[in-house]
């Protein structure tokens, strides 16, 4: 009983960490790749989320739909939202530079949150939207439905790994660090600077979304708590960081890695003398913002630090 | 051997401040029983998770309790997100019980949950009607209306202006706000127009709605408040003095007709801690910890599939009555075979077959520097 | 005769191998000292090294007496030593003004009036950019700030990395005569330059650094004469 | 083949460049001298399209490409380098080399993730064109490093580099000798003799060195103050009055007190 | 017209106090160590809670406690860059930005380690009488505090910046620390002087708001999306403008639900923070460099 319980604690991890690995291959296009800083990420997991949700759930008078499609359709239309919300932001800011673009995709995801907690007739406002299906949810119930999940979103977190790789190891990912890196002799060197970026943000912004999206089927219900930036947009960051930026296994590594420093840490201050016990969660948020100070500080470049990809006819 | 009890809660994040009166108050049951006999063969242990307020938060935190505590029963968590997400994702695949002391949104009442999911306040739609009823009752006919934009503020504030509007009442403003803002001046210059004889507010005294409610006795707006649970609190009192509550009056779910079990808690939790029993919330946490601990016992070990029958057995009638901190009785009489019935603080908690409760809503004044309740409505 | 500055030993790099290694020269007291070499040869490299903007492995640099391998870049300029980098040489949003202020702020000169017009007369051009800020001057004129800027704190000892670059050939023999100036008021100068047949005209003494290593030292004349040295680095045969 | 028509450029309340008219011909190898201020880098960069001019227009083989923005007349054929280097930092030598190319068909994202098969050759072809620019500029060993970390007059290289592998009809060059070994840039003179003999590339460069023009240039244009002072041959130019007083300084120092 | 001014203009004028003091702190030093401080909010939140502390102690006027905020505020920002922001410093600025985000974590999880993370109020609480003019102006003590100190400190900022040395130091290093250096000037003090600025107007800024209503963990942190944009606003690096963004957030926010046009709220109050965020990022895309030119000052 004990291990079964460790086994699906760890099958927890890998799907928490499964999904936050989505948004950091998702930012590594954007920011190690582009250079585009996105400190939205929440608002783009947040429409993916609720635009899944919506197509997913059965009919219902308390929000907009409840379309009852499958669950996959509800992922593509998750990534087809967001993608097309992060070209219009894009199409607006993309120009800005890079802290600016920060300050603007903040307040452009706290702006959709607003929206959502606002909106009640598309969301149901801060009352959330339950009933959320996850894929083949029919044919399975209990624990085992988690291993299920975690196949699905794993071979997804595989399948944009790949694109991810083919994206960097490519003429266009070179022309995009190379925009990254000096854009006034990018566009010199005839590249079409805007086009190039908006590109990328809409590839990031549409993965962000499926994990929003898949995010919604993990917990089976969405209410505004679950677009937390601290929790999606900041946490993400620290993972790409921590990982190494620029390096598509790097931000898979930093996302397990940092989720599982994250959670494990409870498990540690649960163990503290009694007497500290209502504190732990304190001391515990004290115990990851050291962490992260120690992960920064001896990880200089993350563990995996960016690489220029090997041209494969070089000997 | 010592049997643990996974408590729930929103401990960081943004309701951070409402938390420390309720960890109190599951550790006061926790110590109760401890005191009393202990819990099975061993003593209780609470074994905290913290939701960080989020979603993500809230499932990593229930799992951790699940599987790697591994808890057979858990209490929490407070706010509806996070509790509905640790109880889909967790929850209800892996066969805990969980309770929710806070929990009100319409949607947990839904739930295919295997009959594991309980909470012990009753759903927004609830209070909020019988609030409308308070209000008209008074002779008060025309109010303003503003609610927190959450699922607390919401549930309550749209079910308390239907059934205003239904038997008769006139809103005359309604203005929904965010939380954590400093001034509300502006949402109450608009609900100020139309010459309401009341602000109805439907916030908690630790973040908007205390503010609210001195910055319009600052500004001269209004004079007469209507509150709910969240905002029948000591802080409001203390923040804006009790002669200018004088007039209002405040709801909660309570208990049927004077409720001896609840003094009887107050007054052990204030020998214990110094203050905080009038907190919001804080009856419900003990209750929903002490019928846990309850449960774990009438199903005598803890095996996750027995408890749940067990929790409806100790907390419905018939059965003897059992109250706050009477555990070493509650101990005997499940040790005799014998059916019990908790009756809590903060209600007698008779689960329905969505394993919600029907409630019983106080009418709450003010008195000297606490609270008194003077009506019982169901 | 001691020297102002003595290098010794010198390895040096940015904390992968060494870009400079065991590099060894003396600047006298009121020389023209000039580095030279080809692109890559690790030239900035020493100045940054003495401007304690790498990381040492070994070696020392004395300066008047005092270990310049141990002090803070920003104690430098109180110990009488200005420099002027190769690329990035002014505050590109101060005005001319406030660039050239800022060079008095470590190390103030005794009449800072006349210093800032000193400057100004060698470089008429800026006074009418005076309150234009540095990052909208054309790349000869950012030259000339960054010059004055060092010149502003009246120091013992100057580095300048490659100050001609970019200018004029009016303003190329102006600096060259300015050096010459400078000198006899008891500056001390050791320069990169990559001008080096003007250079080496106008110094005491030259070093060609090849690969991060003295490949050759001498007088000005004696490099201008050497054969190998000229067909190098200097662009082939003397015209 | 550029034709620059009343051209004037204002920052603010400078002019930078007043009503200036000028063409550089096809396969000619122009020099663009002046003293240091005197808009001949703003020259260039309203022709290369960094700089919207406030008035005129600038042709390109006959087109007017005012409008242009500077990737596309990049793509037309027209190469630049900076007078301070812009090297994209944290791409090595090599990569730096081959994002300046053209591929149309691997900067394709549908080909990148679906279609790789169909830019192997234009890629290897790029690899090719690159390391033989590489070789030539003497840059072989820092190969594979990241062109932040080069030596000023490294990336000088680099960014003459990134302008050749573009396959340009004209490239302007900014300041290419400043602070690059003597030894090499007679190379490089050479170099740019070879490509306009041989391919008919057509150049117009800025320097300051007019030994360094007289070897390399037949057409000089001389800009002075945002004007262009006169244009001739190197030998025409350096004895006209006005080009001495204002480029040479005439008599020492006074000319510009 | 009265109802305007008492619910309206002054209110967003003391919020909008709040907002301009956070904001220079920010802004500058984002100008100066390049990075977005999101500890910044709860460097507040522990400066605040230094006020709160002392007035535990001495029953007096907590506006005449704030310098032990302050204190408090300054020791902290300055150890926190000691230990982990300089061994940052010569790496991207993205690293700081992130590690700032765990020193967020650090200060608000100490505030709540050592004051535990309920509600608090100042002195006994209860309800402030206004201050009232010519019987129609209803204006809170407080806020007129909030503005007159606001006022005080900005004239006081702008004589450090533009008449000190080591005021007009701060310009270069923003500019170029390397170069900086280079010139003579000691980058490590003018960032120590950007800490001590920053964390004292922080420590003011969130005594004025736990004055006004009350103190909580969460305090700083609530209050550093509207203090961002107010820095991005004025043009950052440029502490007078974060001054003037931040009064500009303040009363967008608040103006933004007076009843312009008719009888009701020109704009919905739950939207009031986007209203904030929709100027910061209009003006972003129109006028990137912010609403004032030039790098500090
Ligand atoms: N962005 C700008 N804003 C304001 N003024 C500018 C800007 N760029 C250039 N200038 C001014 O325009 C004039 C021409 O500059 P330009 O860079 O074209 O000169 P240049 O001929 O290239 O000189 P150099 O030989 O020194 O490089 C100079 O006086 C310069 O100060
Ligand atoms: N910041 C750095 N990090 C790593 N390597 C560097 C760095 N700066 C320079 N280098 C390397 O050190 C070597 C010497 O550089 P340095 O700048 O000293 O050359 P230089 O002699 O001044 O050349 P130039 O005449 O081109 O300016 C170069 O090969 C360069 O790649
Ligand atoms: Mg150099
Ligand atoms: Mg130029």
């Amino acid at each position: 009983m004990e291990w079964t319980g460790l086994f699906f604690y760890l099958v927890s991890i890998l799907i928490a960490g499964g999904i936050y690995a989505l948004l950091c291959l998702a930012l590594n296009i954007q920011w190690g790749m582009g250079g585009l800083f996105n400190a939205g990420i929440a608002g783009f997991f947040a429409i993916g989320a609720y635009t899944s949700a919506i197509l997913t759930t059965g009919e219902s008078s308390k929000h907009l739909g409840g379309f009852g499609l499958p669950v996959f359709a509800g992922l593509l239309g998750a990534a087809l939202l967001a993608g097309l919300m992060g070209w219009a932001v894009a199409k607006i800011c993309v120009r800005l530079k890079s802290d600016y673009l920060a300050m603007a995709s903040i307040g452009i995801a706290e702006i959709l949150r607003l929206v959502i907690v606002n909106e009640s007739w598309v969301t149901n406002g801060s009352l959330g939207l339950a009933g959320i299906p996850r894929p083949f949810g029919e044919y399975l119930a209990g624990r085992s439905a988690d291993l299920v999940f975690l196949a699905y979103v794993w071979t997804i977190v595989l399948i944009v790994y790949f694109v991810a790789m083919r994206l960097y190891d490519s003429p266009w990912g070179r022309s995009l660090r190379a925009i990254r890196d000096n854009e006034a002799s990018a566009a010199a060197a005839g590249k079409n600077i805007e086009k190039f970026r908006v590109q990328t943000f809409v590839i990031g912004c549409a993965v962000m979304g499926v994990a929003g999206g898949l995010s919604a089927h993990y917990f089976r219900f969405l209410s505004p708590s679950a677009t937390d930036p601290l929790l999606v947009t900041f946490l993400v960051w620290v993972m790409l960081m921590a990982g190494g930026s620029g390096n598509n296994r790097g931000a898979i590594v930093g996302a397990l890695g940092i989720w599982s420093l994250w959670s494990m840490t409870e498990i540690f201050t649960n163990r503290l003398p009694l007497e500290w016990i209502t504190r732990s969660s304190y001391i515990r948020m004290l115990l990851v913002g050291l962490l992260l100070q120690v992960v920064l500080q001896k990880f200089r470049s993350g563990v995996l630090p960016e690489k220029s990809p090997p041209l494969r006819f070089r000997k | 051997a010592d049997t643990k009890i996974g408590v729930l809660m929103d401990i960081t994040g943004p309701i951070a401040n409402f938390i420390p009166p309720l960890q109190n108050a599951a550790n006061l049951a926790v110590k109760q029983v401890n005191e009393q006999g202990g819990l099975l063969d061993g003593n209780a242990v609470a074994v905290y998770g913290d939701t960080t307020g989020s979603s993500q938060g809230a499932v990593d935190a229930a799992q951790k309790l699940a599987n790697v505590e591994n808890v057979p029963i858990i209490m929490g968590a407070l706010m509806s997100g996070t509790t509905i997400a640790a109880a889909e994702a967790v929850s209800i695949p892996t066969g805990i019980v969980q309770i929710s002391p806070t929990a009100t949104s319409p949607a947990m009442t839904d739930l295919k949950d295997n009959d594991l999911v309980y909470r012990i306040v009753p759903s927004d739609n609830f209070q909020g009607e019988v609030l409308a009823k308070m209000v008209l009752d008074e002779g008060i006919k025309k109010v303003a209306v503003t609610y927190v934009n959450n699922d607390y503020g919401v549930g309550i504030g749209q079910t308390f202006m239907d059934a205003y509007k239904k038997a008769g009442g006139e809103i005359v403003a309604a203005v929904k706000h965010e939380e954590k803002k400093d001034s509300y001046r502006s949402e109450l210059a608009s609900l100020t127009k139309g010459g309401a004889e009341a602000l109805v507010v439907i916030a908690y005294a630790g973040d908007s709605g205390g503010k609210i409610v001195k910055q319009s006795i600052e500004g001269g707006l209004f004079t007469r408040f209507i509150g709910t649970d969240g905002l029948r609190d000591d802080l409001l009192i203390k923040d804006v003095g009790a002669d200018a509550l004088k007039t209002s009056f405040f709801s909660s779910p309570t208990s049927p007709a004077d409720n001896p079990a609840q003094k009887t808690l107050h007054d052990e939790f204030n020998a214990e801690f110094g203050e905080g029993a009038d907190k919001a919330f804080v009856d419900q946490t003990y209750d929903a910890t002490f019928l846990a601990m309850l449960a774990v016992e009438k199903a005598g070990s803890t095996d996750r599939a027995k408890i749940a029958a067990a929790l409806r057995d100790v907390a419905s009638a018939p059965g003897e009555k059992v109250g706050p901190g009477e555990w070493a009785k509650a101990k005997e009489l499940i040790k005799e075979g014998k059916d019990i019935d908790y009756d809590g603080a903060g209600g007698t908690y008779d689960f329905d077959a969505h394993g919600d409760v029907r409630g019983y809503v106080g009418k709450f004044v003010v008195d000297g520097d606490s609270y008194k309740q003077i009506e019982v409505m169901q | 005769m001691s020297a102002l500055l003595s290098v010794r030993g010198l390895t040096a790099g940015y904390g992968g191998p060494p870009i400079i290694e065991d590099i060894a020269f003396d600047v006298q007291p009121h020389e023209i000292a000039v580095i030279l070499g080809p692109n890559g040869a690790g030239k900035s490299t020493v100045l940054k090294t003495i401007f304690a903007l790498t990381s040492i492995a070994s070696g020392t640099i004395d300066f008047d007496g005092t270990d310049l391998a141990r002090c803070k870049t920003s104690a430098l300029v109180t110990l009488g030593v200005s420099a002027v980098p190769q690329s990035s040489n002014v505050f590109p949003n101060l005005t001319v003004d406030e660039n050239l202020d800022i060079g008095t702020y470590a190390a103030p000169p005794a009449d800072k009036v006349a210093t800032h017009e000193k400057v100004l007369h060698l470089f008429p051009d800026l006074r009418a950019k005076l309150k234009q800020p540095a990052g909208e001057l054309s790349g000869g004129q950012r030259q000339m700030v960054a010059i004055g800027r060092a010149l502003m704190c009246e120091p013992k000892l100057m580095l300048l990395d490659e100050p001609t670059a970019g200018l004029s050939p009016a303003y190329l023999e102006r600096i060259f005569d300015l050096l010459l100036d400078i000198r006899k008021t008891g500056v001390t100068i050791l320069m990169v330059e990559q001008n080096a047949r003007q250079a080496l005209q106008i110094a005491d003494q030259g070093h060609v650094l090849v690969n991060g290593r003295n490949f050759a030292s001498g007088t000005g004349k004696e490099l201008l004469a050497d054969e190998n040295v000229r067909r190098s680095f200097l662009g082939g045969a003397a015209t | 083949m550029i034709r620059l028509e009343g051209i004037r450029v204002d920052f603010g309340g400078l002019r930078a460049i007043d009503h200036a008219s000028f063409n550089v011909d096809a396969g000619s190898v122009t020099g663009l001298i002046g003293p240091n201020g005197a808009g001949k880098t703003t020259a260039f960069n309203v022709i290369a399209g960094a700089i919207r001019p406030n008035a005129g227009r600038v042709l390109f083989d006959g087109e007017d490409i005012t409008g242009l923005k500077p990737y596309q007349r990049a793509q037309r054929g027209l190469a630049r380098t900076f007078q301070i280097p812009h090297e994209f930092s944290h791409l090595t030598v090599l990569e730096n080399l081959m994002a300046a190319a053209s591929a149309p068909e691997g900067e394709n994202v549908f080909n990148v993730i679906f279609r790789r098969g169909r830019f192997g050759a234009e890629e290897r072809a790029i690899y090719d064109h690159a390391r033989e620019t590489i070789r030539f500029l003497e840059l072989d060993h820092v190969l594979d490093e990241k062109a932040g970390n080069l030596s000023g007059g490294q990336k000088k290289l680099v960014e003459l580099g990134r302008a050749l592998m573009r396959n340009p009809k004209i490239i302007l060059l900014d300041e290419i000798g400043a602070g690059i070994n003597r030894t090499l840039l007679s190379k490089l003179a050479d170099k740019i003799k070879l490509l306009n003999q041989e391919h008919g590339l057509t150049f117009c460069l800025i320097e300051h060195d007019l030994d360094y023009v007289s070897k390399l240039c037949d057409h000089v244009l001389v800009m002075a103050q945002g004007k262009l002072l006169t244009e001739g041959t190197v030998d025409e130019v350096r004895s006209d009055e006005r080009v001495i007083e204002a480029y040479f300084g005439g008599g020492k120092y006074e000319a510009h007190a | 017209m009265i109802d305007f001014i008492n619910f309206y203009l002054v209110p967003a004028l003391a919020i909008g106090s709040v907002y301009a003091l956070g904001a220079v702190g920010i802004s500058m030093i984002f100008g100066i160590l390049r990075f977005a401080h999101f500890a910044h909010g709860d460097l507040m939140t522990l400066g605040t809670y230094g006020v709160l502390a002392a007035a535990a102690i001495f029953p007096v006027n907590p506006l005449l406690l704030v310098p032990f905020g302050m204190v408090l505020a300054i020791v902290s920002a300055l150890l926190v860059d000691k230990v982990f922001y300089r061994p940052l410093r010569k790496l991207p600025t993205i690293y700081t930005v992130i590690s700032s985000f765990g020193v967020a974590l650090i200060f608000r999880s100490l505030v709540q380690l050592l004051w535990g993370s309920q509600n608090q109020v100042f002195g006994s609480g209860g309800v402030r009488p206004p201050l009232v003019l010519f019987d129609t102006f209803r204006v809170s003590v407080l806020h007129v505090q909030a503005v007159v100190a606001t006022s005080v400190i900005a004239l006081f900022l702008h004589f450090f910046l533009s008449r000190t040395k080591t005021g007009r130091s701060m310009r270069a290093v923003s500019d170029d620390p390397e170069l900086a250096q280079v010139a003579g000037l000691d980058t490590e003090k003018v960032v120590r002087w950007t800490w001590i600025i920053g964390a004292a107007l922080a420590a003011v800024a969130g005594s004025f708001a736990a004055m006004d209503t009350s103190a909580h963990p969460n305090l700083g942190w609530n209050l550093l999306m509207p203090m961002f944009a107010a820095a991005i606003l004025g043009g950052i690096g440029k502490p007078m403008g974060a001054m003037a963004g931040g009064y500009i957030i303040g009363l967008a926010e608040e103006l933004s639900s007076y009843h312009w046009i008719g009888d009701h709220a020109l704009i919905s109050p739950s939207y009031k923070t986007a209203v904030a965020f929709v100027i910061m990022i209009v003006l972003l895309i129109v006028k990137p460099q912010g609403l004032f030119k030039g790098r500090l000052l």
